[in-house]
């Protein structure tokens, strides 16, 4: 269960930019958010993971209290335990694919992080791009690199931020069986980004329509 | 306390070596008897060579150094002044002279000091006086002879009497005013125009004493009085250093 | 004696910059990455020894290491020993003229590293340190690879500072520079152009080597 | 006195930062963009002035630029003028030692620049040059900038080499230094330390502000 | 009319990695570059600007000889004209949109790139953000930053890689219009890469399906 009620404006100088305004809960399960260019969905995501915190309001996700600006509480990016797959990637420029994903996996015996990510490798199809830095990887590849690396750190919630715009659409296909097969596994939420119909009608349990930094329309089951 | 500090302090069983701070200038000197000491008592001279001044600091922080010899008696005294001196240890080992160099090319004629004020010579390198003893001197020198004055916008500052003799070798200045030791050394490099009378300027006196605490005040002791033996006086005078007790 | 110089300078040198490094890198951090009172102040003070002349560095650490210093008394009570006159002496000096350097040119390597990826490494759990050390470091290599060139170099040369700590007891405290200041202060020419030739051809010898190491380890 | 002597270290030492500023970043776009012949010992040649004791470099440059020196000969002939003990002297000296650190920081930070956007640049149509100073420069401004501060606070320092080639004058050619040297060597430890504490004010001020002007130039 | 004929091998040590062979030919108009993820279509994109060198082989556009290995002829980016919707952007994280957009505008005058710039804003529909740096600014309107850079440049082929892949629906019909116009109106190759079926359709009068580094469907017309 996600819950969020905040608020949270973006100034230049004297301007206010952006306002956002948002609140709304859902459980664990697919989350599909929509919305046009420029309507505060990565910005909701960076507030969720705590890279920017929101001018006030409440994140909490079951018992955990991430922010709370009455009772001062904004729990630190590492604790919060999220898996972001972000719309730029941001893959370590200095490891290979395999060192990215074997980065956050949880476990302490070195052997069994570069297992995992083998495994994660095969999964999302790019084996053979194993050893191969960011920049000598087509997009599609960087981006699967970087769907892999957020679900191999045992999140305790999924963002996914457009996380398949990169790929052609028979390697979406298969890359939404293997995303629905890791929710279903972990059983935690997914915030699904997506400007694509067909994938936000397949995983639609939930969906949220932002405007404007607002919610327009949401189906929540 | 006592028992280990007492043995320790008891000269010659486990002294092995004993360190001697020294002015630059007599680096070839002193190395020179630094291996005649150790050929006489077995011990070794650790020398630290370096400007007077410097060395004084050092030893005022609390460098562990047996005997100090000076180029000028202001960093001696300044010492003694702190009780930084064994008492009776100090004496002056040897003298030296000022004189008046100029490039070997020079064509301007120079025979005396009171030619410096010659409109042709447009550059005159001295030590600086604050810093230097060699440029203390050679104030003494040029205030005597009424110098000081007209030649004030000539005078170049060096920090030490090397800098003087490579600005005069180079030809970078047309005069320079050095010990006549570092002249000596310099050989042809440079001509010597003239040598400073001996009242025109307070004795060159090189002091050595040995430093209060010293870890090995005997040993320290000793090499002073080679120094100031025949033997140690003869190698001195073999690089140019006059006795401190005779004239020129 | 041209050799033990020599050997002396090299010792000095790779320890000096052993510990600039690391404490370079850690004060770079501190001064990149974390905001706290006197931040500034800490940033000028560090950068200290890089404007005051070495011979008054030298003085200013014999005042306060010298066996009658300010720390330095406490040092001798404690063990009956002082940096004056020992090559750790030398290691000081060296430290303290070159540490500017590496944290001049660390810091800046690091903060301009795209934040977005430390950001990355928190999201994957990571905390302050390991990220730092995994992310931030390696991306900011370049930095403070220049940073350790420049503190490699600096401390070679070093002679002002270390003169007045260490002293210039051939065999025990004469590094490189000293030896030359000694010939050239002497008048051995000779022996002064000797010297500088050997400095020369070492520390070329040393950047050339450094230059091709870092080629491979950032292109390899 | 003191005034005489901080002003003209000051004009030295803005003069020597113009310089280092420009003649560094053309160095560093030379060694970080370009591929000569050479270029390893180009860097290395460089680098030297950082190893050799300032003494020694200032000695160099009394060889290369005096009177009689083997470039300084012929500007004496022609002009009948020379550096030695010129302020213009002074400057050569601050340049020469502090052009290093100016290079080796900026290059650093050239070469980290991610060459996507010198590569987006030149399918706009820009050529090197016009690259270079709208894409990269900007982009690796803060290493410029520590390597600005670096020349910066080295030639304020700079002694050695000083003294060598501008003599010291006071008045003409005494900068802080040697004012700072020639207080501590004579033993007048007061005005050392008044001296000292001037210099060091007015390179902490000169830090801290520039460490401002650069925030607020980076984050603005 | 552009003339394609390149083989080019990606190597890491020793390994090959990956190899391309393409030979094609299209006039000026749309070309529609379709491909799995990885297929080499970036990679195509980059010989034609310049950004790295085929093994062997020729690129033409018109009559200007852009690559020839037997010619030794390898023009110089710069001098090539093209203007190119990167991937990942790679808009200039220290100038505004504005700036970013003028910055390829070919006028002598500062004050006219600045018009053009700000002509360029409003087709593309991002006004609201002329000011804003790069990492101000959403991931939809980044990429349309990036798009009115490469198209105010006046460029003699247009290369666009998934440039609409991370705006939303109504946004891209409405941009496909303007990218449309802004080829009626230069009559220059525009060869486009993405991997959204709608967008093929739309604008696909050539259309090349590459697979594996090879020309595997071509429909030219
Ligand atoms: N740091 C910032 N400073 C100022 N404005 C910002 C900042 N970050 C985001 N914005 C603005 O906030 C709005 C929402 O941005 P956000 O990135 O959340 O959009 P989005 O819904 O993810 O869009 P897209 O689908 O294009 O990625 C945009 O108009 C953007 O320009
Ligand atoms: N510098 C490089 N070194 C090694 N391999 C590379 C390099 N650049 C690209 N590749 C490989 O070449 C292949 C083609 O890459 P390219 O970027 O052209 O694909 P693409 O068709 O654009 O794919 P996408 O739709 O995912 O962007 C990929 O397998 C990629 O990993
Ligand atoms: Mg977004
Ligand atoms: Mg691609």
């Amino acid at each position: 269960m996600l819950t969020i009620d905040v608020k949270k404006s973006f100034h230049k100088q004297h301007d206010r930019l952006f306002h956002l305004d948002l609140s709304f809960s859902v459980n664990a399960g697919f989350t599909v958010l929509t919305g046009p260019s420029g309507a505060g969905k990565t910005s909701l995501l960076r507030m969720i993971a705590g890279i920017i915190a929101p001018d006030e309001g409440v994140i909490e996700l079951g018992s955990t209290v991430y922010f709370d600006s009455e009772r001062r509480i904004d729990m630190q990016i590492q604790q919060r335990n999220v898996g972001f797959v972000f719309q730029d990637y941001a893959l370590f420029p200095h490891m290979t694919a395999t060192q990215n994903i074997a980065f956050g996996v949880r476990a302490s015996a070195s052997a069994d992080r570069r297992v995992k990510a083998e495994e994660m490798l095969s999964l999302f199809h790019i084996e053979h791009i194993a050893d191969r830095l960011p920049h000598e990887m087509s997009g599609g590849e960087q981006q699967r690199v970087a769907l892999a690396r957020a679900l191999s750190c045992e999140p305790r919630i999924a963002l996914l931020d457009e996380p398949l715009s990169a790929v052609d659409i028979e390697t979406r296909s298969k890359l939404l069986d293997e995303i629905e097969s890791a929710q279903d596994r972990a059983k935690i939420p997914f915030i699904y980004v997506t400007h694509n119909e067909a994938e936000a009608t397949r995983l639609g349990t939930n969906r949220i329509y932002i405007r404007d930094g607002r919610v327009a329309a949401a189906e929540i089951a | 306390i006592g028992k280990e500090q007492i043995s320790n302090d008891k000269p010659n069983q486990s002294v092995e070596s004993i360190t001697v701070s020294a002015a630059v200038s007599l680096k070839d000197a002193f190395t020179e008897i630094g291996e005649l000491y150790k050929a006489k008592t077995g011990r070794t001279v650790d020398f630290n060579f370096g400007a007077s001044g410097a060395l004084q600091q050092q030893i005022e922080s609390g460098a562990p150094v047996d005997v100090f010899a000076s180029a000028g008696e202001k960093q001696m005294t300044a010492l003694a002044e702190k009780n930084l001196l064994t008492a009776g240890s100090r004496k002056d080992f040897a003298r030296n002279s000022l004189v008046l160099i100029v490039p070997k090319t020079s064509e301007v004629r120079i025979v005396s000091f009171s030619d410096l004020a010659d409109p042709a010579l447009k550059k005159i390198a001295v030590g600086n006086p604050k810093t230097v003893p060699a440029g203390q001197y050679a104030a003494e020198v040029l205030e005597k002879g009424g110098l000081q004055e007209k030649l004030h916008d000539k005078l170049i500052f060096a920090e030490n009497v090397r800098q003087v003799m490579d600005y005069v070798v180079r030809g970078e200045v047309d005069a320079g005013i050095v010990y006549s030791t570092d002249a000596r050394q310099a050989g042809s490099e440079v001509n010597v125009a003239a040598t400073a009378d001996e009242a025109s300027h307070s004795p060159i006196l090189y002091p050595i004493a040995v430093i209060a605490g010293a870890k090995h005040p005997d040993a320290a002791q000793e090499f002073i009085d080679l120094v100031m033996s025949s033997e140690g006086q003869a190698i001195l005078q073999k690089y140019g250093f006059i006795s401190p007790g005779k004239s020129q | 004696m041209i050799f033990d110089a020599l050997k002396l300078s090299l010792f000095v040198v790779c320890c000096s910059t052993a510990i600039v490094g690391i404490a370079g890198v850690a004060f770079s951090y501190l001064l990149a990455k974390s905001s706290f009172r006197g931040k500034d102040l800490l940033d000028a003070f560090l950068t200290m020894p890089l404007v005051l002349p070495p011979t008054v560095t030298g003085y200013y650490l014999i005042v306060l290491l010298g066996r009658r210093g300010i720390l330095g008394s406490y040092i001798y009570e404690l063990t009956g020993w002082s940096f004056a006159f020992t090559w750790e002496g030398a290691v000081v000096a060296a430290v303290v003229v070159s540490l500017p350097l590496m944290i001049k040119a660390s810091r800046a390597s690091i903060e301009s590293v795209n934040t977005d990826y430390e950001t990355a490494s928190y999201t994957l759990g990571k905390g302050k340190l390991e990220t730092f050390l995994r992310i931030t470091l390696p991306l900011a290599r370049r930095g403070i690879f220049a940073g350790l060139v420049l503190a490699f170099a600096r401390a070679l040369g070093e002679f002002g500072a270390t003169l007045m700590i260490a002293g210039n007891i051939p065999g025990k405290t004469q590094t490189m520079p000293l030896a030359i200041y000694e010939a050239v202060a002497s008048g051995d020419d000779h022996r002064a152009q000797v010297l500088a030739v050997v400095l020369t051809a070492v520390s070329i010898a040393a950047i050339y080597l450094t230059n091709k190491i870092s080629r491979t380890a950032f292109y390899g």
